[in-house]
């Protein structure tokens, strides 16, 4: 509420033939959401019949009422826009009618229609408030589908792994060409998996390393390995005493 | 599984009204719409008398709280939800009623500037959209409401909002 | 209204889970936490059997989805299938044959750089790991290939791999 005193005294002083009775003015012009809404509450306030506005009554009301208001602060465009609409609209009227032209519009239609639209409008907005709205009245069910939001990722089956090799195979064909074949795979796994088996231990001894369940194959593939481990100086292989225990290490920088 | 269960999971983890196209696909196509439809009947007498109700909507169908659940539910958030400014409801009535309208159209009826934030926040609710331009020159954007607008709204159609009131009230 | 549909309610249309120190607003001091606890132990047996399942998770109460609606659901938004770059499978497929190699041999293999997060994404698959390191100046990690990922790969060993008939670079 804007609310302007000098000395204790409202500086604010009445236009005597405006009707707003005290109490309205309070109702200061930010409550308004513009000209017509000003102008549909004049027209109510004063039970003007809007399909027969009384212009100069309606004109003389939104004048006062806008003088008051500017004096309180500054007024949007449009107030004064509508200002010089309602004062043309008014000027219109006054003049006489050429009597040849019988169907001349009324001045005041397009002014009644924007009112009546405005109105409705407005109107609607308040229904619609008056709806029941999520989040507001009612809630939605929201419960988490979790496992969905986890990434899903790529598949990859083991041809896919033969056709990336020999995509490399293929590019890097004319350099040094040698057979990798199912044995050679199978040491490499072997190298792997005594690597991972030394890992966090100081040695394992050279037997312990020989799945001894396994068969022949898998034990000559092991022993295979554990040279190549060598051969690649990724392990050392102790024996301290003659025929005491073998033991394998992973071999770190000296 | 129970084929009611597998479409009450979806319903309940959906924050958005499924159409029974939808549905159908849970399914695999081992089940027809008329037999989603006699499901979703199922459901919504299943869910009779609880807090819940499964509803049709502009989007599909949905579960929502019922009105009465309302006062409790508010108890666990003591912030009112926010409320729109009658600037904001205005101009959302104007899109609804009147749609498709430019930013023009609704400055027009309203007789005031509108202001970008209002249709920002409406469109980030995804409540209204662009639909097109119309030809004139700067093509200004053409607003709609949008089916979230109708299912937040708890409304099938546009024609269901209510209906405009005819003529300003002589009192 | 019947206390339990309350808090079903409030469960079902809340993304967070809720602590009972929560729940117990909901009645406004009128429910101890004991009869809350005992209510959501009923809520959980009512849901037995549904796609749904009542759990207690760190933060207080949520419902969620039950592992075998994962199947159903996802029917609903179909994602196409994620896949690899030719660098990452050629990456895996050179520590799958060549084990247990460095980032060295593999660049030297593909005759380009290997970029950290290829690796980094198979180790935090457990597709792959290092097994140790070689024993050169720098002491470069030697990579290895997984249980997990011969798992994975329906494989039993490494050598189950599809032969390579064609002549192939040795590191």
């Amino acid at each position: 509420m804007i609310e302007a005193r000098i000395h204790g005294e409202a500086i604010l002083e009445l236009p005597r033939d405006l009707y707003i009775p005290p109490d309205a003015l309070e109702v200061v012009l930010d409550t308004f959401e513009g000209p017509l809404d000003l102008l549909l509450y004049l027209i109510r306030k004063h039970n003007l019949d809007i399909l027969d506005i009384s212009m100069a009554e309606l004109t003389r009301q939104y004048l006062a009422y806008i003088d008051t208001a500017r004096q309180r602060h500054e007024l949007a465009a449009e107030y004064l826009l509508m200002a010089a609409l309602l004062i043309e609209i008014k000027s219109r009227m006054l003049l006489p009618k050429p009597s040849e032209i019988e169907e001349e519009e009324d001045p005041r239609a397009e002014l009644v229609r924007r009112l009546l639209e405005y109105e409705k409008m407005k109107l609607a907005a308040t229904a619609l408030d008056g709806l029941e709205q999520a989040e507001r009245d009612f809630f939605l069910p929201c419960v988490s589908r979790e496992w969905l939001e986890l990434p899903e990722l790529p598949g990859v089956n083991a041809e896919d792994m033969k056709t990336a090799w020999l995509a490399i195979a293929a590019r890097v064909e004319m350099a040094s060409p040698h057979k990798v074949g199912r044995e050679a795979l199978s040491i490499r796994e072997h190298m792997a998996r005594i690597l991972k088996r030394l890992q966090g231990n100081a040695y394992a001894e050279f037997s312990e390393l020989f799945d001894t369940g396994s068969g022949i194959a898998v034990f000559v593939v092991t022993f295979l390995a554990l040279l190549e481990l060598v051969r690649e100086s990724l392990v050392n292989i102790v024996q301290t005493d003659p025929l005491g225990a073998i033991y394998v290490s992973v071999k770190h920088e000296s | 599984m129970n084929p009611e269960l597998i479409v009450e999971a979806a319903l309940l983890t959906s924050s958005d009204a499924l159409p029974v196209s939808q549905i159908v696909k849970l399914f695999e196509g081992e089940m027809d719409r008329f037999e989603i439809e006699n499901l979703l009947a199922g459901l919504q007498k299943k869910w009779t008398g609880s807090g819940l109700e499964l509803a049709e909507v502009a989007g599909g169908w949905r579960f929502r709280t019922r009105p009465e659940m309302k006062k409790f539910l508010e108890r666990l958030n003591p912030q009112k939800p926010p409320r729109y400014s009658r600037a904001a409801l205005e101009t959302l009535a104007i899109i609804a009623y009147r749609q498709p309208v430019t930013r023009g159209d609704i400055e027009e009826i309203r007789g005031v500037a509108v202001s970008p934030q209002i249709l920002k926040a409406f469109e980030d609710r995804s409540w209204i959209e662009v639909v097109g331009h119309r030809n004139v020159p700067g093509r200004p954007s053409l607003y709609a409401t949008t089916s979230k607008f109708l299912d937040d709204l708890n409304l099938r159609t546009i024609s269901e909002l209510p209906p405009l009131e005819a003529s300003l009230p002589e009192s």
